[in-house]
């Protein structure tokens, strides 16, 4: 079978944003009040279509080389295949352990999986992009679809505050990374990813492509929880539901620091000195404040919120790396990262339910005689947050670290180490808790039982930790892999309007 | 004899520990003493057999290694026994003073709880000292310096449900750690210098260096005295053995008496070859000696316990054998060890017998006339106090006598010599004079005690089994002898074998100024030679033999004067000599031992516990070490607490925050990049 | 003709005031529209660097700008009521439940 | 041949397998421990191949070697095998373990599943840790040890502090483990590799890259990471709480064991120079620290805490001999940490029998129990007499050879003093020691002791306790046939500097006062 370039190089895209489409129009035919449950195994279908176009992709990829479409604003390449796994396993998890999540509570959850598919879209679309204008498109795409995910425990006052103060602060952001691009525009006369770097070389103003720079970093650094920009953090992961934080803790940060190592190593590697001053600097910032946040923090939901830019702080660290340490590194830590933490959220899904009463820790005080294997489950994805070795992790962490050091900046080692070791006192005391022998607790009035497709999702997570904080070599490989597109220099890159469309042979 | 059965002789009574030690408490009363008794009796016989062997050839040294017990790149230590003279003399003294105080012992506990146990560690002791005087390096000697210490550790604490006898065990050890700390110190210094720790490499290197004097075998001279001080209660570290007296008083005989206490005496003969070489350190030990004899003498005068007063005594005795080796005269002191063995044991055996017959009684006060009681104790412990009191022909005066004359003689420092000389007199003096006090307050005068009331006290004993305050624990036995009684004659034998040689033990080393042939000396010659013959057998042809005759005359008149003092005080005016001096300041300083304990905690253990308690524990791990940690979780916690602050909450402080962030990133890019171009 | 550093520092300034006026306003709507007034000034910066350059894609950005816009403004005005009808009031000031 | 190669892939994934077994058996009865009993013994039998499989070997070069490639980049490599001083604690660790099972029979009433399954893990980290030649496979198993102890302190605590112990010890093992990483990374970073026979032979011939000042500030990372783990004094914050609320099998492997020998095999394999330019420190910070933990034991109370406090000295013993860089220090080091292993294995399992009976560590509570509690009051001597170094028992062959080594280090200006301050700890041992026997045992009988019916021994607690016994007399006796396989380690980290052994003393012998041989030389 023959694809148009086209059809090929977005096909994943293509069969989220469809399914999507379809689960919007088949919820209306669904008598009100009746389960939504087959909506979402639709989406989940539509989801592993979705891989199975990646799939595909890859392997393609790998007989004929980059797939290019859309006048060369969009590509597929084992970049974009690593990150579109990543973001479509994220999706998996999410659908499956919110499949129950809405039943009884909410009569719009075919709603609810149709924007996960959309929001999915734009992420993957994020990814694949090589235009900044494309970058714009998916990144709002994913957008709105989470400002409207964060709102979704309708008739909770925190949900709609989380919707409104994500929605708010996040179009702030946006704007932000739009200027970055207007200034990228001005100072090289291209918004192709791949032509900035040329672009660039023959700019007069190269003052406007620093300040260029720093706008993409706001605006990135917004989306991907990075201090300063992360104050909206706690906030709406506490305020939204669990799965959905799940979801938007990991995938759309996946895709936008995709997005940024596109750019940052594809479009500016000559200003590799200054931007990684930068993010030197904003990686130590977050690290510290987000396990500094977490500390003191009895709301389980907001720790793992202040943990989750404490991760994007050793995240970034591997941006100061040589290109090729740090992108499969940061690639690496992405898989690794949204599998824990994805899996935590999942646990709590389960733990909390819609309502979310008892988020304080002491409420988990004893889950371990009651619920011993969602306990050993949430202690297993904590340690590997902490980075204790055969977790995924450990790995992470130690690619991340490697590459920091490899290019020479062994204090900011030292420092995102050190990290490390405050982040533990925050995990521990919730795994402490969680093993503490009390046996009074909010929790019990709401008995907990795990559908099995949750539990299924939660097995997969746990085994995705497990593997990749084991026998690492094959994400690793991948990533690796992944790590040589962005900085690959394209030569006379087309101007985006001028490129003609590619058709595979 | 095959050098190969001298790993019997100290395994055999390890072999009998073992045995007693595991099965003991299943098995009966005589089958445990017959155990114990076998395995110490038949060391017995080989020593015997060793004896026999040198009898008949004249000489013996016998040496057998095994294969190696500590190996490091460079130094190795084996499992080593070596045979000499010294040896076979300390040999025979162990094991045979060693097996009747055996036998006296299955009479004494006879019906003492954990019978079993006395034997197993009384087992365990003669194993401990027999590898002690066989060994044939350091290491070996410090082996078994340890384990007599252990052993004595665990037979003083004997009756541990008294907190008495507990704490004097402890006392005990930990002391005697003091000493194993010079020890230690010794050794590693040994090391350091020479490599090895085997007595014939040290010694043949010390030897085929005759330049070596003083320097480092003075520092490692001074340790080993430590450790000996230790170990055979010298000042400043005699303070354990009085009060090792908690043990049962077969106890007090072997180990704290005859056998582990001397071992401080043999350690420094064996190791002369170092002492020699170093003329500080052997006026060291001859100024210690001299001092512990009188400082205890003084003591054991004023006591009313009757075993203090031995144990005291036993002291001073061991003060007279580090005087004897402090002058190089080695082979004096060995044969005052031996002689001392011989009576002493006799004095507490005879002394356990007389509190066996009071039922436990220990104060001589509640004493007196007992003589015609218990005629065959009275005997016995009339020839060990003439012994000791170093009247003639019995042994203790042959052995002392030596000493004094040697150390009158004494050339390295004659001014040195002659006071330590007078020091020795006078102790002497003060010995007999105790000893016949002793003598006196037990056995003759009026019944101080009252028989009906030492029945009762029985039954009170027995009501509650070891009332906390009694000073000794033995009594809880003997159930229906009521009353004064003679010991029976498991007992009795033993007490005479060692009467006999207390009276004959000396005449082996009659000096030839009294016409003998100082066999004893002789026989040590193949030890000692090199400094007895080298040096100081000149001296003995500088001082005539009518000079020694005139010391000997002189040291036998102090000793009358001191039994006279004695009969006049305590037999014709008893009572006299407490009214007057009962009040005065220097009858109570050394009624209470001039408060040397009392000193020691003052000075060292309450100052240590207290500043550990303060410094250490208060400060340095509470303040320090745990603060620390506390003070940086606080800091962490502060700096937590401000990025909780900046979280308001309010939408337009957040925007506010990313707008400064990007200001501040924004104004730094800048600056960056126009500074740079 | 107006040089084009002229347009570039009215959509800064432009820029700036939307920011400020993020921070000082109370109520939700009017936060709303100076996020609209930062969008704009972007768009003026792409217009004006697409004249400078001389390409069309500027001007294209301006146009998809607008739409993501519009997407935004409903998604936003439906969140915003969502907000009305469980706090009853407009005041961001008002809305801080979660907080620390 | 073939199992020579597997065989340490065995004893380290035996107990993992057992873990997991555990973990999917019903926490039913005596199931979970009889389980983890044979899971245990299994390891230890499979340990005991190794010495009965061993040739000699010189040092750098390991038996049973197994090397495969885990990762290729960056380098990472599933590399195994043994020196003589691993294996030995291998075999100890092995034979803990078994005893740490029986000695959980009873005192572990509930979560059985939990307690048996983290113990387990916490064996399978220790095992790795001494096997791994890799020097990141060996900081997986460095870091994962802590997680299984830390949750078994957490919730297997004795007191309510128990929480607050476990994430001390976790806390004050963690951070400089994160220390220990960057010093990893960076020498990665110059030499691309994490094989450490590799890395000892580039640090032997001076071809590790870095600069002076860099080498010495990564030596000192790892050596924090290490010291902090032994602990060495001052860094013991956590051990008394630590040891304290530990349940006696986790006690026994709590400490000592893993940083002495991550001392051993890497500060001074990949550091040599700034292992001997550190020596004046660490000998002075181990004599004090023998001196320190034998006096505040002293004061204790608590049998947990005196053994907390006597744990800390004899560790300290311990750095003092291996820093001396002589023959008889390093060897008698290494030896001490086997002697540790079990002489203050055996002190906690005895304390933890009292606590089954008394339920109660302190000993103002009890006393008078050698009347009624002939047996135990028969091993608690021994081993007591054990840790105090009574010669013939193991303690002392380590102590003697430590302390002797001390006074001949090239690598202290004050090497005869720190000795004897060191060697006074000999005496304090005597004397903290056996005031807690007189206190617990002798005198009168305590309030608690009273109280309670006293239960001498049974059988399973002779079993356990029997085969110390036995080991104590043995490695007195017969160090020997232990130390033959340490003694290439102990050469190769003798310096040239080290005194060699002297038959013929060079010695100025006529000097009045004392001068050590080799004092003054640095």
């Amino acid at each position: 079978m023959q694809l148009s370039a086209n059809v090929l190089t977005l096909l994943p895209e293509y069969v989220l944003c469809l399914t999507g489409i379809i689960v919007m129009l088949a919820e209306p035919l669904i008598k009100p009040g009746s389960s939504r449950k087959p909506l979402g195994w639709l989406a989940l279908l539509g989801t592993l279509g979705s891989v199975a176009a990646t799939v595909y992709q890859l392997s393609i990829v790998r007989s004929i080389g980059t797939l290019h479409a859309f006048s060369g604003t969009v590509q597929a390449d084992r970049f974009s295949i690593f990150f579109h796994l990543v973001i479509a396993c994220v999706v998996i998890v999410t659908l499956l352990s919110s499949l129950d999540y809405f039943e009884g509570y909410a009569s719009h959850a075919g709603e609810y999986f149709a924007l996960v598919l959309f929001g999915a879209t734009g992420m993957m679309l994020m990814t694949s992009s090589t235009e900044l204008l494309m970058v714009f498109i998916g990144l709002e795409i994913s957008s709105i679809a989470t400002y409207i995910m964060a709102g979704f425990r309708k008739g909770q006052a925190a949900s709609a505050e989380a919707a409104i103060k994500y929605f708010l602060l996040g179009s702030f952001a946006t704007a932000f990374f739009l200027y970055g691009i207007a200034l990228t525009f001005g100072a090289t006369g291209t918004t192709s990813i791949a032509s900035i770097a040329s672009g660039l070389a023959a700019s007069q103003t190269p003052l406007l492509a620093i300040v260029a720079i720093a706008m993409i970093v706001i605006g990135i650094g917004f989306k991907v929880s990075a201090a300063p920009f992360h104050v909206w953090t706690p906030d709406v992961y506490q305020g939204a539901p669990s799965p959905v934080v799940g979801l938007m803790s990991t995938a759309p940060k996946a895709a936008a620091f995709a997005v940024l190592l596109r750019i940052l190593f594809g479009g500016y590697p000559v200003e590799h000195a200054k931007w990684s001053a930068l993010l030197w600097i904003i990686a130590a910032l977050s690290m510290t404040i987000g396990n500094l946040g977490a500390l003191l923090q009895r709301d389980v939901k907001r720790m793992l919120a202040y943990s989750s830019i404490a991760h994007a702080g050793y995240l970034l660290a591997a941006f100061t790396a040589l290109p090729q340490d740090g992108i499969s590194a940061a690639a690496f830590y992405t898989a690794a990262y949204s599998a824990m933490n994805v899996g935590a959220f999942a646990v709590l899904t389960q733990i909390l339910g819609f309502r979310e009463h008892a988020r304080n820790r002491d409420d988990f005080a004893g889950m371990a005689q009651r619920h011993p294997a969602l306990a050993a489950l949430m202690a297993f994805f904590l340690l590997s947050m902490i980075g204790i070795p055969f977790t995924a992790g450990f790995f992470a962490k130690f690619y991340v670290f490697s590459g920091a050091m490899h290019a020479g900046y062994v204090w900011l080692t030292v420092i995102g180490l050190i990290n490390s070791g405050v982040a533990c006192f925050y995990y521990l005391r919730f795994i402490a808790a969680m093993y503490s022998v009390r046996e009074t607790s909010a929790q019990e009035v709401h008995p907990v039982r795990v559908a099995w497709p949750a539990g299924l999702s939660l097995g997969l997570v746990a085994a995705a930790v497990l593997v990749l904080g084991i026998l690492p070599g094959s994400a690793l490989r991948l990533a690796q892999h992944a790590s040589v597109q962005p900085t690959q220099q394209e030569t006379a890159a087309p101007a985006v309007l001028r490129a003609k469309t590619k058709i595979v042979r | 004899m095959n050098p190969n059965y001298l790993w019997l002789i100290p395994v055999l009574p390890f072999a009998g520990f073992l045995i007693n030690g595991t099965l003991g408490r299943k098995l009966a009363r005589p089958a445990v003493a017959g155990i114990a008794l076998l395995f110490t009796a038949i060391p017995a016989l080989l020593v015997a057999w060793l004896w026999s062997t040198m009898l008949s050839t004249g000489a013996l040294t016998m040496s057998v290694t095994s294969r190696s017990w500590i190996t490091v790149p460079g130094f190795h230590v084996n499992f080593a026994f070596a045979v000499d003279h010294l040896t076979l003399i300390m040999l025979a003294v162990v094991t045979g003073v060693g097996f009747l105080i055996h036998i006296y012992s299955a009479g004494y506990m006879a019906h003492e709880e954990g019978y079993w146990r006395f034997f197993a560690y009384l087992n365990l002791f003669m194993f401990f000292m027999l590898v002690l005087v066989l060994a044939a390096n350091f290491l070996l000697l410090f082996v078994g310096w340890e384990g007599v210490g252990l052993a004595s550790y665990l037979l003083i604490g004997f009756y541990f449900t008294k907190d008495s006898a507990a704490n004097a065990g402890k006392k005990a050890f930990v002391v005697n750690r003091i000493g194993d700390f010079g020890f230690l110190l010794a050794m590693f210094l040994i090391i350091a210098h020479f490599g090895s720790l085997s007595f014939g490499d040290v010694f043949a290197a010390v030897n085929a260096h005759p330049a070596w004097q003083g320097g480092f075998l003075t520092a490692i001279a001074l340790l080993l005295l430590v450790g000996a001080a230790g170990k055979s209660a010298q000042l400043p570290l005699y303070v354990w053995l009085p009060d090792a007296m908690e043990g049962p008083t077969p106890v007090s005989a072997l180990i704290h008496a005859a056998t582990m206490v001397t071992a401080g005496v043999y350690m420094v003969c064996r190791t002369h070859v170092i002492f020699d070489r170093s003329p500080l350190a052997l006026s060291v030990v001859a100024i210690i000696g001299a001092a512990t004899a009188i400082f205890a003498a003084t003591i054991g005068m004023v006591q009313h316990d009757i075993k203090r007063v031995l144990a005291y005594s036993t002291v001073s005795q061991l003060g007279y054998m580090f005087l004897g080796c402090g002058v190089a005269a080695y082979s004096a002191a060995v044969f005052h060890l031996m002689t001392h063995a011989f009576f002493k044991a006799l004095l507490f055996l005879a002394a356990g017998s007389v509190i066996h017959a009071l039922s436990g009684e220990q104060d001589m006060r509640l004493m007196g006339g007992l003589k015609k009681r218990i005629p065959v104790t009275y005997w016995t412990m009339t020839a060990g106090v003439i012994a000791i009191a170093g009247i003639p022909p019995l042994a203790g005066f042959f052995s002392k006598d030596e000493i004094l004359y040697r150390t009158f003689a004494f050339e390295a420092n004659p001014m040195l010599g002659k006071l330590l000389w007078a020091v020795g007199l006078l102790t002497a003096g003060l010995t007999s004079f105790y000893m016949f006090r002793l003598w006196y307050k037990t056995f003759a005068g009026e019944e101080r005690f009252d028989e009906a009331h030492l029945g009762q006290a029985h039954a009170v004993v027995h009501a509650d089994e070891h009332p906390a305050g009694h000073d000794e624990g033995q009594d809880t036995s003997h159930q229906g002898h009521h009353g004064v009684h003679e010991s029976p004659w498991i007992m009795l034998a033993p007490l005479c074998i060692l009467a006999l040689l207390s009276i004959i033990g000396g005449w082996i080393g009659i000096p030839q100024a009294l016409g003998g042939s100082n066999h004893f000396e002789h026989f040590l010659d193949p030890v000692f030679a090199a400094t007895t013959h080298a040096e100081n057998a000149v001296n003995a042809d500088q001082v005539s033999h009518s000079m020694e005759l005139v010391l000997a005359a002189v040291s036998v008149l102090v000793a009358l004067i001191g039994w006279f003092v004695a009969r006049i005080f305590y037999l014709k005016k008893p009572g006299t000599l407490g009214a007057r001096f009962g009040n005065s300041a220097l009858y109570k300083l050394v009624a209470n031992k001039y408060w040397v304990d009392e000193a020691y905690d003052a000075t060292i253990v309450q100052p240590t516990v207290i500043g550990s308690r303060i410094l250490l524990w208060g400060f340095v791990e509470n303040v320090l070490v745990n603060g620390s940690g506390f003070v940086s979780a606080a800091i962490t916690r502060l700096f937590a607490s401000v990025t909780r602050k900046m979280q308001s909450g309010n939408i337009r402080s957040y925007a506010g925050w990313l707008a400064v962030g990007a200001a501040i990133i924004l104004i730094a890019m800048t600056a960056s990049a126009l500074h740079i171009h | 003709m107006v040089p084009i550093a002229y347009y570039l520092i009215l959509a800064a300034v432009l820029f700036s005031i939307g920011i400020g006026s993020f921070l000082i306003k109370r109520n939700i709507i009017t936060i709303f529209m100076s996020i609209e007034l930062m969008l704009n000034a972007v768009n003026l910066t792409f217009v004006a660097f697409a004249h400078q350059w001389k390409l069309i894609h500027g001007q294209i950005f301006v146009f998809f700008v607008m739409v993501v816009a519009a997407a935004e403004a409903a998604v936003g005005l439906a969140i915003i009521i969502a907000i009305f009808r469980t706090r009853q009031t407009l005041n961001v000031d008002n809305i801080n439940l979660m907080k620390n | 041949m073939h199992l020579d190669q597997s065989i340490l892939s065995l004893i380290v994934f035996t107990p993992l397998v057992g873990a997991v077994v555990l973990a999917l058996l019903p926490d039913r009865g005596k199931l979970q421990p009889a389980a983890a009993l044979i899971v245990t013994l299994l390891t230890f039998l499979f340990t005991l191949h190794l010495p009965a499989h061993w040739h000699s070997i010189p040092a750098g070069t390991y038996n049973f070697e197994l090397d495969r490639v885990w990762i290729a980049s960056p380098n990472i490599h599933y590399h195994v095998g043994v020196d003589g001083l691993s294996m030995w604690l291998l075999v100890l660790s092995g034979l803990l373990a078994p005893l740490g099972v029986l000695a959980s029979w009873n005192a572990i009433a509930s979560r059985r599943k939990l307690f048996y399954t983290l113990f387990l893990l916490q064996q399978v980290s220790m095992l790795g840790v001494f096997v791994s030649l890799d020097l990141f496979l060996y900081y997986a198993f460095w870091e994962m040890a802590l997680v299984p102890m830390t949750i078994l302190i957490a919730t297997f605590g004795r007191t309510d502090n128990r929480r607050r112990a476990a994430l001390k010890y976790f806390l004050y093992a963690f951070i400089p483990s994160a220390l220990l990483l960057v010093g990893m990374l960076w020498i990665y970073n110059g030499t691309h590799t994490f094989d450490v026979p590799t890395l000892t032979y580039l640090a032997a011939t001076h071809q590790i890259p870095g600069s002076a000042q860099a080498l010495w500030l990564a030596s000192l990372a790892f050596l924090i990471a290490f010291a902090v783990k032994v602990p060495v004094f001052p860094l013991h914050g956590w051990l008394s709480e630590g040891i304290q609320e530990a349940p006696t099998a986790a006690v026994m492997v709590l400490a000592g064991k893993l940083g002495l020998y991550s001392i051993l095999r890497f500060s001074f394999g990949i550091f040599p120079e700034q292992s001997h330019r550190i020596a004046p420190l660490m000998i002075a910070l181990g004599a004090i620290g023998i001196v320190y933990g034998a006096l505040l034991a002293y004061l204790q109370n608590d049998l947990k805490k005196l053994a907390a406090y006597s744990t800390l000295g004899h560790l300290s013993f311990i750095t003092l001999g291996i820093f001396t860089f002589t023959a008889m220090g390093v060897d008698g080091g290494m030896y001490q940490i086997l002697n540790h292993g079990i002489s203050g294995g055996a002190l906690f399992l005895l304390m933890g029998l009292l606590y089954e009976r008394y339920g109660t560590y302190d000993m103002r509570a009890l006393g008078g129990l050698a009347k009624v509690l002939p047996w135990i009051v028969t091993m608690f001597v021994i081993t007591a007499l054990s840790n105090v170094g009574l010669p013939m028992l193991n303690s002392f062959v380590g102590e003697f050879l430590i302390l002797a080594g001390s006074m001949r280090t090239a690598f202290s200006a004050h090497a005869v003093l720190w000795c004897v301050i060191a060697t006074t700890g000999v005496i304090l041992s005597a004397a903290y020691l056996l005031s807690m026997i007189q206190r617990v045992f002798y005198g009168a009988l305590g309030t608690r002791s009273r109280e309670v019916q006293p239960i001498d021994l049974n059988l399973r607690e002779h079993v356990t306790l029997w085969p110390l016994m036995i080991l104590f007399l043995a490695m007195g006796i017969g160090s020997t046939y232990w130390m033959r396989s340490l003694h290439p380690l102990a050469t190769a980290y003798s310096s040239a500097a080290d005194v060699p052994p002297l038959k013929n003393p060079i010695v100025h012998v006529e000097a009045e006062t004392y001068v050590p041989v080799n004092g003054g030389q640095r």
